[in-house]
């Protein structure tokens, strides 16, 4: 697999053209609304996130950019939802899968993030060689972080 | 001795030019954010500072005289490649830096009121955006914008009614850094005259690829880059006519711009060293002298008129990829080779990795000219600039490469994706 | 790896010591006005040059990326060496740009008023003087200053006086530029913290010399040059707290310090890139980085020894010889290994040109601090200054030349000549 | 000669020490007061001319200095009281006097000043190989240029 088609592996395209979690949900009791920015790039997400008690309910975004930023995001919704159910997942878990995504996309390659944790967001481990890429795959991740320091 | 225009030759001046990118021959395609610099540049910066480096204008010791002379010397050559006078070039550090200098040095003045007009384009580099907007807010000043038509031209008809008896303060790019259009200077530089305001042009991008004479070119104040034009970062300049610049006061202060200084108060020396506070880049002047020098070696009008061939190419070539839409396409206007673009249903981030893989470096992004993308209801683009020692098989190798783009990404006739 | 401490070595890294003036070996003494560079920090600039220039933060192709990252490192590396953290470290053309920028800054968000004060020393370089002079015009802010006591130390109890409510900036050097004298700092910060008052360091001629921490320092603000820490020129440093740094408006604008700007408005990004306006010294900060990193190989324990001693042997050789006048000459307090003189009855110029004539470089004139000249009832004085590659020999070089002056000027004992 | 000693030759040692016209004299009827001043190094001269018709009657002047701006000062007083005589020098010959002065100073060693034409001040020709002092030799003469522009 080149660089490059390590970088854009067929789910991320996938991902990219249909996103998961696309459009904002009506906001509910416990919920935070935040906005995010790539200065460099201009891309932007405005993401929700709905809690219930110590879980994370629902995550709906929406943005533009690159492919890489729109797949990253409709990947982590599709992670919380298979990972979560019905219920959501512990807030303390989504925080500690955050931080292990970001301590994978900043590895440069030595960290991969593996399939069974992440599922098909573990398709960003090529992300994580071009430096220049990170915060795209970072932003709605951080928006989420953000996002549950509000809620 | 002026060379005969050789692409070959010139290459071989540029160290940088041997690189590889995952194995093919880098293309670089990004001079216009900076250029790259000929070994003569190299060369020049490391002798001043294996052999000659001191303080400038200042001590009696043979090395400072030796640095003086090489550093005014700097400034004579760096003068003659725009057409202006020593004392009228001032060292900054930067483009940026100059237009900060004029604009803050105006606000200083006092020079603008509540109900005076400024006036810019809609195709304007932050860089010659942002101060005008902190001056505007900070005395009260209107902030006006010569629109930008479909094509990417200016819409003289409406500058001819913004420039009107309010207008203290006309500025403009040269060469847009997204359009790649040379703008009418003399027609603006008309106008601001006929209303007594003051025109600054901002020839960032005319300077590495046209023949600049200031002095003949109507504008009162013009700055550009060392890092554009083949020579070093950290230094470029601002250039005044002499009644305008005495008329400004110092932006910033400190050392070796003043003739008195008491604990309460500093007289200032006149223009240039008026605007130099503080240790000058002097081994960085020395280096710009070089890149001007070692450009001067070439058939100039040749090299012009390779890059035109350049433009041509590069833009005819994208015109017939689909789902190319190019910034500013248009025959009615002299151009430099640079060309912004989008691609319908890749994002421009992604376009320019895939270029990445074919070894072409391109820039991504909004070129710090959002609002221009956003007229034209875009966030960002990808823009191609060429340079001196750009080829054609270079230009081919680009256009090869942007042909794939759709493919790879699965977009094309027919196919929904992301938009651009 | 630390390597032991030896002179021989550190010039063998100074291409330029090899210089001959006048059939003599080179005595560079004027590393007060600038440093000379070692070739690692040559080589380094080089390096990024011929492989990895590009525009930083901006693009995605691979050159880009590395450039990025190299600009990056360097802050990393350059915050470390003054002991901050990065995101507090913003890169400047220099020292007085970095002044310029708190004063400026400070103005433009209308912390100063009439009836505040800003509160310098007499013995002020005017690049920490200036700026604040003018600041207090626009404001109408006073100005005070703490006195130089005739041992060249400052007087302490008028600051106590001078620092009062009133008082919204204290700004001072870690040493002086012409007296070589440590600043007590941690007294100054106590009575500024005291009053509320923010404290600003020009910390020019510590940083060559000093281990700096300026996290545990107490100050808010600090400045230093890269042309004076065996880096190259164009590039300085401002560093701040954190919650400082996020009070203060930018100074300059232009690309890369903002997120989204429209025709009217701009919002700026978060510090440092807020500080930031247009392309950065990129260059320039790889190889500041490469100097800290190159003076980091040394054993800095026994090269400040090494310094001190010869601080010793200049002031001690300068205070035997008949007829000088030492600036400053104070065994109470800590110093750097310069030296300012008068040598009575030549005019410093003749001095320095008699010392150049031996090889020797010193600097001559006001070394912009008129005040702290006319305070001493002089116009100019002779500075020597050393630096890492500085040897006793040379030490003693330069004062036997300084025996010879009054004789070849016809001046001592008994005879009247031109006043110093 | 060393190169030192070319520049500081015993005429230039004892004008810096005797200096001719040193003390202002009382103004007269057309006369002019300028103050010149060397930035890089403090030097600074105060010089009075008094013109009287087409002559230039007196020069004198104050200032601090090194040897070199000194005794150049000194050297142009007795310059203009030797050649003048009595009635004085022509002001036209003693404005080409001055720009024959800067021509040889500016120089770089190739002009040198003739003892001629430059009496005493000929021994300043050392000076224009030291492109650092050209501003502290040519102090008083720039200063009664500028005089002869205001009298
Ligand atoms: C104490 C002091 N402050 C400020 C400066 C100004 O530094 P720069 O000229 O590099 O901006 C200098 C050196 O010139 C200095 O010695
Ligand atoms: C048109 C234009 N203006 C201004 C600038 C700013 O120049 P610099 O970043 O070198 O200060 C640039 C380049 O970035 C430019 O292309």
């Amino acid at each position: 697999m080149s660089g490059l088609e390590s970088l854009y592996q067929e789910l991320i395209l996938d991902h990219a053209k249909n996103r998961r979690g696309f459009g904002l949900a009506e906001p509910g009791a416990h919920s935070a609304t935040v906005h995010q920015r790539n200065p460099i790039c201009g891309d932007e997400i405005t993401l929700r996130v709905d809690v219930e008690g110590d879980r994370v309910a629902s995550v709906t975004w929406e943005g533009a950019g690159c492919s890489i930023s729109q797949s990253s995001a409709s990947m982590l919704v599709a992670l919380l939802q298979e990972d979560g159910g019905v219920e959501g997942m512990p807030t303390a878990d989504v925080e500690a899968l955050i931080a292990q995504f970001r301590e994978a996309l900043r590895s440069r390659g030595k960290i991969p993030l593996d399939e069974e944790t992440f599922a098909d967001a573990a398709a960003l481990s090529g992300v994580s060689k071009y430096t220049a890429r990170v915060k795209c795959a970072m932003l709605a991740w951080v928006a989420l972080e953000e996002g549950l320091r509000q809620a | 001795m002026t060379l005969p225009f050789d692409v070959d030759a010139v290459r071989a001046d540029f160290p940088i030019l041997e690189t590889e990118v995952d194995g093919r021959p880098l293309v670089y395609l990004d001079s216009g954010a900076t250029s790259q610099k000929p070994r003569a540049v190299l060369d020049a910066e490391r002798d001043f500072l294996e052999h000659a480096n001191s303080a400038v204008h200042r001590g009696a010791h043979t090395l400072a005289a030796e640095a003086t002379e090489l550093f005014e010397d700097a400034r004579v050559t760096v003068a003659e490649f725009v057409g202006a006078e020593p004392e009228q070039l001032v060292w900054t550090s930067g483009a940026t830096a100059g237009l900060n200098l004029v604009a803050g040095s105006l606000g200083y003045a006092g020079r603008l009121r509540e109900g005076d007009e400024i006036v810019v384009t809609e195709a304007e580099h932050h860089a010659n955006l942002i101060p005008w907007q902190e001056l505007a807010a900070r005395t009260g000043a209107r902030l006006r914008h010569i629109p930008v038509l479909d094509d990417g031209t200016l819409d003289m008809h409406a500058a001819a009614d913004l420039i009107g008896e309010r207008t203290r303060v006309v500025a403009f790019p040269h060469v847009s850094n997204v359009l790649g259009i040379v703008n009418p200077v003399a027609k603006l530089v008309t106008l601001a005259r006929g209303v007594g305001a003051l025109t600054v042009l901002d020839a960032c991008q005319s300077a590495p690829h046209l023949a600049l004479d200031l002095s003949a070119s109507g504008v009162d104040l013009a700055v550009f880059s060392g890092h554009k034009v083949y020579g070093p970062y950290g230094i470029g300049a601002l250039w005044g006519r002499d009644e305008v610049l005495e008329s400004l006061p110092p932006f910033t202060t400190g050392g070796s711009m003043i003739t008195t200084v008491t604990l309460d108060k500093a007289e200032y020396l006149p223009a240039p060293q008026r605007f130099e506070a503080g240790t000058q880049p002097v081994s960085q002047a020395v280096a710009f002298a070089a890149a001007v020098r070692w450009l001067g070696e070439h058939d100039l009008a040749a090299a012009h008129a390779h890059e035109a061939a350049l433009e041509q190419r590069m833009r005819e070539g994208l015109r017939s990829i689909a789902g190319i839409r190019l910034l500013g396409d248009t025959d009615a206007a002299d151009r430099v080779a640079l060309q912004a673009f989008a691609v319908e249903g890749v994002h421009a981030h992604d376009v320019g990795q895939f270029l990445d893989s074919r070894g072409v470096a391109v820039r991504v992004g909004h070129h710090c000219a959002q609002p221009l993308h956003r007229r034209f209801g875009l966030t960002a683009s990808v823009r191609a600039s060429a340079a001196i020692h750009t080829t054609e098989a270079e230009v081919d190798t680009f256009l090869d490469a942007v042909s794939g783009v759709r493919g790879f990404f699965g977009v094309g006739a027919g196919t929904a994706g992301a938009r651009a």
